[in-house]
């Protein structure tokens, strides 16, 4: 059935490419092309997925060199079909969502447009069978979403995030693309399937090298340190754009990566990813809990759960990640999507600051708000807390210093989320934007809904379908069997509850500045500073770098554009105007020098005869 | 003897209205001595037996090109006399080189032969190609050995009768736009 | 004195004779054309002038004298004795070139028409009468007449004057244009003239020795005829083709400036080239000096039959140039566009389909 | 009589007016007289050829003067038509007005 999944990844790439020919002036019709595309796409994965079909051998030669061929193909594993699920599912909701929020943006058709072209590329990272298809699809991820961050972009700061987010990006991705011409050497293939069947029979071929290459892509994509700069600034962006990368698949797509590959990577690069992954989950905790953008709460939490993820996929449990990573790809967009409807009523205000007592004004988006709250914190019997619960089972029994990472991290999420919601929507209002708030249409509450239903409900693995949730069931009771199951429950349960009390002690009755900067103004401090990353960064990198591109500018100047670029051009100029010294249009000094080469001519001509 | 008399007074006649063309300011004026140097040249064709390129040469330029510039000029209807004077290091140059050229022709020149073949009326079947007055000749050669070139020549009238034509409604067309835009 | 010198003379001799007779012609051409206007509107033409002599003779003077056959003398006299005006704007070289210009081809065509036969008493073949016999007659025909259009040009613009210069823009365009139809026209003709085995060229007098049964070319190619026909109108800028001087929107044409004796020239021009032209129709279509269909020629041997033959062939010109008069006073003028579409649209593709059909009809009958 | 003239008359006389109209070619300035002054070299070459047919005895040099002539009528209705449209566009025939380069 390749027809099917060729046709779920050609109709946005349809859809955009329309929206790029003949609607750029009609935006409304762009609009609905675009959401219809995606709901299309979405219908056609579902049939796909509970006909629970099987993917034939049928291939696309793309590419051949010699003996060397690249091909397109498709492998629709458990993993691939529940992130296949994921990102039609979300994406289908967050563009409904968009048609709300985008209505009156000048740059309306060009943002679904984006749109189509990123749901195109990210389904094609889903449904690849291979690394070169998988790297061509990535790149596309890479580029529609600098496209979209840059939607806004006469504003310098989401022109500079954009291409933060490239350049990084691109850093990883140079890694990536070593690593994966390093396998093609080592294995003389980039199939999945094949590649799976060649690491298991010569495991020697398998190198910490190898693996660190290839985990590239992935710190990049998914934002894990220390390339995890360029996320925060994302939220440059449109609201639905970072609900769309920033929660449900791009930074999605990393993961899927690591779970795609895992036989490749061998255990040193394991334990680096686990020690990271924990050290992100605590770090961007810590970042979350100070900032005053309500997006960039949102975008730090992003990073922390990734790091619970990847950190998860280090320690040998992929389901359990792949389990979180679609729980969390809910309640992240629903909480995405609430602020982008936050954002929407206090008139594109961002700062929870300058907010306030909105449950009353926008009900709707406060409750559905709250139950995103409680499905990321790990609230018992959401689906948050059964896929968190487990990842801290599974660190429990592998890796203790994980485990407390994890559990830290868990505390840490519902302080920052709790603090969110609270200085959101309690209290009074402190600012005439948010007092003058009212509820968002009917586009934006219905997705609200969707996502609040599935964050609640999501946790319940009978609900699953069998072809969903295959790829993590048998860890999930895996995992339950063991012996600290209920003293983990406990300890989650505790950081849950401390969290939430916490912050509603701190933040509840909050007038206009942040209470912690009073209590401990020393850690708010350095939480705001975020560990100084950008600055090393600018120290580190960007200034060594600026002093190699001047002597490299300098030697540009010198060389290529003064000595070759304008040398020759000197050169064709000079004899240009040696040349046109004669020839300036003068018919008669032509007709002249015509006489001159004739009696030259004659001339010879005639000495010629009377030798 | 008598074509002696009409190649030296014809002769002269076609060198003076040629130097008359070169060097009269008035293009009516230099029209009109292109004419008489056409028709002197006629003339010498006439010397030289070659009877049916002088009907010819009357006919087609005096007739129909010397006309065409005739109407050009006067549909121009400028003053068309030329303002300033030639560059007199264009003219020296230009007298030097032609002067050469018309040297070095000279020289050239000097080992002609004088031998005239006698001719007749019209072509003999021995040898079709032979110089002959009359007109038949033409017919032979045009239609024999070069039924090629003379097809090409039509076809060269043709495109250039398309091509003036197409010029000519053009500037129209361009000039009718450029009233309507201003 | 050698032959060549006494040949030279006596072709100089001819050939001012040829030009007193045509120019005779053309003054009684102007006298026809007032008689013919006169009666063809009712009215009575010219009749009071008379010379002294020949005017007293008793019944044959005041007849002759009634036909106005003295009118042209003293036409020709006024020309002669008006004072030469020169209008001031004009270019006075070109101004005054321009009327010699315009009567020299007119007459100079004169050379290559044959107008007779002498038929020597050996019983030889018969000799036309011509100047020069030359192999190429028809086109140096074409080639003079060409010329004639510089005069009217030239007059047009020398006159440096609006109307004079339209007439004579009109002149050449109109003159360029139907010398095409023209020369096509004639081609069937000579096509049919030079069967296999004959000597071939462009010699008129060819043509006439082959009418020599007395049935015309005219009746062999009609078309050619009538193309041949209404391009001579049309050249010779007779009415109703007579753009260049037609007096209702153009006053006088190229000639409005002209006055006396110069303007005489013109006149003496434009008859001329009716003369020339009704003489060559004859030649070509009319069977030249031959006589009546499907008769015997009775001209006699010697110079009696050649003056005979001169005569009937003047009879058909003088024919042909009544046609002329005729056509004048009976046609109205065409419009500008009208010619110039006649011209290109109608004559031009008449003509060439008509060479087609002769040329197949020629290569069919072999 | 025959041989009083011999060809070289002819042909001092072509070159002569060949470089009479080279001359004009290359000193008038107005591009209808370097048109008639083009007409008249081509015209001195017609002599030449005309001349070189006669004393060869054979029938080609005048068939080509035949070709140049047919050519020379197309080359000056083109030339002609050029001309107008330049005169419509630019005003002028003044070799100096219709110079785009240069200056």
């Amino acid at each position: 059935m390749s027809d099917l999944i060729a046709a779920i990844l050609l109709v946005p790439l349809c859809s955009a490419a329309l929206i790029l020919f003949f609607f750029r002036r009609d935006a409304d019709t762009a609009a609905k092309l675009s959401v219809g595309a995606s709901a299309v796409a979405m219908v056609l994965a579902l049939f796909a997925l509970f006909q629970n079909i099987e993917i034939d051998a049928a291939r696309i030669s793309w590419l051949k060199l010699g003996d060397f061929e690249l091909s397109f193909g498709f492998l629709l594993n458990g993993d691939a079909r529940l992130l296949l699920f994921v990102v039609t599912f979300v994406g289908f909701w967050i563009h409904v969502f968009s048609l709300g929020y985008m209505r009156d943006d000048p740059g309306k058709a060009r943002f679904f447009g984006g749109l189509s072209v990123f749901m195109f590329s990210m389904l094609g990272i889903v449904v690849a069978d291979n690394l070169a298809m998988l790297f061509v699809f990535w790149e596309l991820v890479g580029f529609s979403s600098y496209l979209l961050i840059a939607h806004y972009f006469h504003t310098d700061e989401a022109r500079a995030a954009s291409k933060k987010a490239l350049v990084i990006n691109r850093l990883g991705d140079i890694g990536f693309l070593l690593g994966i011409v390093l396998t093609q050497v080592r294995f003389n293939t980039l199939e999945f399937a094949e590649l799976e069947q060649a690491a298991l029979a010569q495991p020697e071929l398998l190198t910490a090298g190898l693996g660190f290459l290839l985990i590239c892509g992935f710190v990049a994509k998914s934002a894990q340190f220390p390339l995890h700069v360029w996320l925060p600034d994302a939220m440059a962006g449109p609201t639905p754009v970072s609900a769309l990368i920033h929660a449900a698949t791009m930074v999605a797509a990393g993961i899927y990566l690591l779970v795609r590959i895992d036989f490749l990577l061998v255990q040193e690069v394991f334990s680096l990813i686990a020690l990271l992954g924990g050290a992100m989950a605590l770090y961007a905790g810590f970042c979350a809990l100070v900032q005053r953008d309500v997006k960039k709460v949102l975008a730090y939490s992003t990073l922390s759960q990734l790091g619970y993820m990847s950190a998860t996929v280090a320690i040998g449990m992929s389901g359990l990640a792949m389990f979180h990573l679609a729980t969390h790809a809910f309640f992240k967009a629903l909480l995405f999507l609430g602020a982008g409807s936050v954002i929407l009523g206090c008139h594109h205000e961002q700062d929870v600051f300058r907010m306030g007592g909105l449950r009353k004004r926008m009900p709707w988006t406060s409750w559905t708000f709250l139950l995103g709250v409680l499905a990321i914190s790990g609230v018992t019997f959401t689906s948050g807390f059964f896929s968190k619960d487990a990842m801290l089972l599974a660190a429990y029994e592998e890796n203790l210093p994980v485990f407390v990472m994890f559990l830290v991290g868990a505390l840490l999420t519902a302080l920052y989320m709790g603090r969110l919601h609270w200085l959101i929507f309690h209290g009074e209002s402190r600012s005439k934007a948010a007092r003058q708030a009212s509820e968002s249409g009917l586009t934006i509450i219905a997705p609200l809904v969707a996502l609040a239903l599935l964050a609640v409900l999501g946790g319940f693995v009978s609900l699953w379908p069998e072809s969903l949730s295959s790829v993590f069931v048998q860890e999930l009771e895996h995992v339950h069997e063991s012996t600290g199951n209920r003293l983990v429950m406990t300890f989650g349960a505790l950081a849950w509850i401390l969290g939430l009390w916490g912050s509603w002690n701190l933040y509840a009755r909050t007038r206009d500045e942040d209470p912690l900067m009073k209590k401990a103004p020393v850690f708010f401090r350095l939480c705001e500073s975020k560990l100084f990353f950008d600055e090393v960064y600018d120290f580190c990198i960007r200034r060594p770098l600026r002093h190699v591109a001047k002597v490299f500018e300098a030697l540009e100047l010198l060389f290529i554009s003064g000595l070759m670029v304008r040398g020759t051009a000197g050169i064709v100029a000079l004899l240009g105007l040696a040349t046109s010294a004669v020839h300036r249009g003068g018919l008669r000094v032509y007709a002249l020098w015509f006489v001159v080469g004739l009696v030259v001519l004659l001339g010879y001509a005639l000495a010629w005869w009377e030798f | 003897m008598n074509e002696e008399i009409l190649f030296y007074l014809f002769s002269t006649l076609m060198l003076f209205g040629g130097s008359a063309v070169v060097l009269s300011r008035n293009p009516v004026n230099a029209a009109l001595y292109m004419i008489l140097a056409l028709v002197s040249l006629a003339v010498l064709f006439l010397t030289l037996d070659a009877f049916f390129l002088a009907a010819l040469q009357v006919l087609v330029y005096a007739g129909a090109v010397m006309v065409l510039f005739l109407f050009v000029i006067m549909m121009l209807d400028v003053d068309l006399r030329e303002r300033s004077r030639p560059n007199i290091m264009a003219a020296a140059l230009g007298l030097v080189t032609t002067g050469a050229v018309v040297a070095i022709l000279l020289t050239w020149v000097g080992e002609g032969s004088t031998i005239r073949p006698s001719v007749g009326s019209v072509p003999t079947p021995g040898n079709p190609l032979a110089f002959v007055t009359g007109s038949k000749a033409f017919g032979y050669a045009l239609l024999t050995k070069y039924m090629l070139p003379i097809q090409v020549a039509g076809f060269l009238l043709l495109v250039a009768m398309v091509g003036a034509i197409l010029l000519g409604r053009r500037t129209k067309l361009k000039s009718s736009e450029g009233k309507d835009g201003s | 004195m050698d032959v060549a010198w006494e040949m030279f003379l006596l072709k100089v001799f001819y050939g001012i004779l040829a030009l007193v007779a045509i120019l005779t012609f053309a003054a009684y051409a102007v006298l026809a054309e007032r008689k013919v206007s006169a009666w063809i509107q009712g009215r009575v033409g010219p009749n009071r002038t008379t010379l002294p002599i020949v005017g007293d003779i008793p019944i044959l003077g005041p007849f002759l004298r009634s036909l106005g056959l003295f009118q042209p003398m003293a036409d020709g006299l006024k020309f002669l004795f008006k004072e030469e005006m020169c209008p001031g704007q004009v270019n006075r070289f070109h101004y005054h070139l321009a009327p010699i210009l315009a009567l020299i081809p007119a007459l100079s065509v004169l050379a290559v028409v044959p107008f007779g036969q002498y038929v020597a008493s050996t019983g030889a073949d018969p000799i036309p009468l011509v100047l020069a016999d030359l192999d190429i007659g028809i086109l140096l025909i074409f080639a003079l007449s060409s010329l004639g259009v510089y005069g009217i040009v030239l007059a047009g613009w020398a006159s440096n004057s609006k109307y004079p210069f339209l007439g004579g823009v009109r002149a050449s365009a109109q003159m360029i244009s139907f010398e095409l139809a023209m020369g096509l026209s004639v081609l069937p003709v000579f096509l049919w003239v030079n069967e296999p085995g004959s000597i071939g060229g462009l010699n008129l007098a060819r043509v006439v020795d082959w009418q020599d049964n007395g049935w015309g070319m005219i009746f062999v190619q009609p078309v050619s005829a009538l193309v041949f026909l209404v391009a001579l109108f049309a050249e010779s800028n007779r009415l109703p083709f007579d753009m260049p001087e037609s007096e209702t929107d153009l006053v006088g044409g190229f000639h409005t400036e002209y006055g006396a004796f110069k303007f005489g020239l013109f006149f003496t021009a434009e008859y001329a080239h009716v003369i020339v032209g009704s003489a060559i129709f004859a030649l070509l279509f009319l069977g030249g000096w031959h006589f009546l269909p499907g008769v015997e020629d009775p001209w006699p041997i010697g110079w009696s039959g050649a003056a005979l033959s001169f005569l009937w062939f003047a009879l058909k010109t003088f024919a042909m140039s009544f046609l002329f008069i005729w056509v004048r006073w009976t046609l109205p003028r065409f419009r500008y566009d009208q010619v110039m579409k006649l011209g290109w649209g109608k004559l031009l593709p008449l003509a060439l389909g008509n060479l087609l059909l002769y040329a197949v009809l020629a290569s069919w009958m072999g | 009589m025959d041989g009083v003239l011999g060809i070289e008359e002819y042909l001092v006389v072509a070159s002569i007016l060949f470089c009479i109209g080279l001359l004009g070619v290359i000193l008038r300035r107005n591009v209808l007289l370097i048109l008639m002054c083009l007409e008249l070299m081509l015209n001195a070459v017609n002599l030449a050829l005309v001349a070189f047919a006669r004393y060869s005895g054979n029938m080609d040099g005048v068939i080509l003067t035949f070709f140049a002539i047919t050519v020379a009528a197309a080359e000056v209705a083109i030339g002609l038509a050029i001309l107008v449209a330049l005169y419509r566009r630019r005003k002028s025939i003044f070799l100096q007005d219709l110079n785009l380069l240069g200056r």
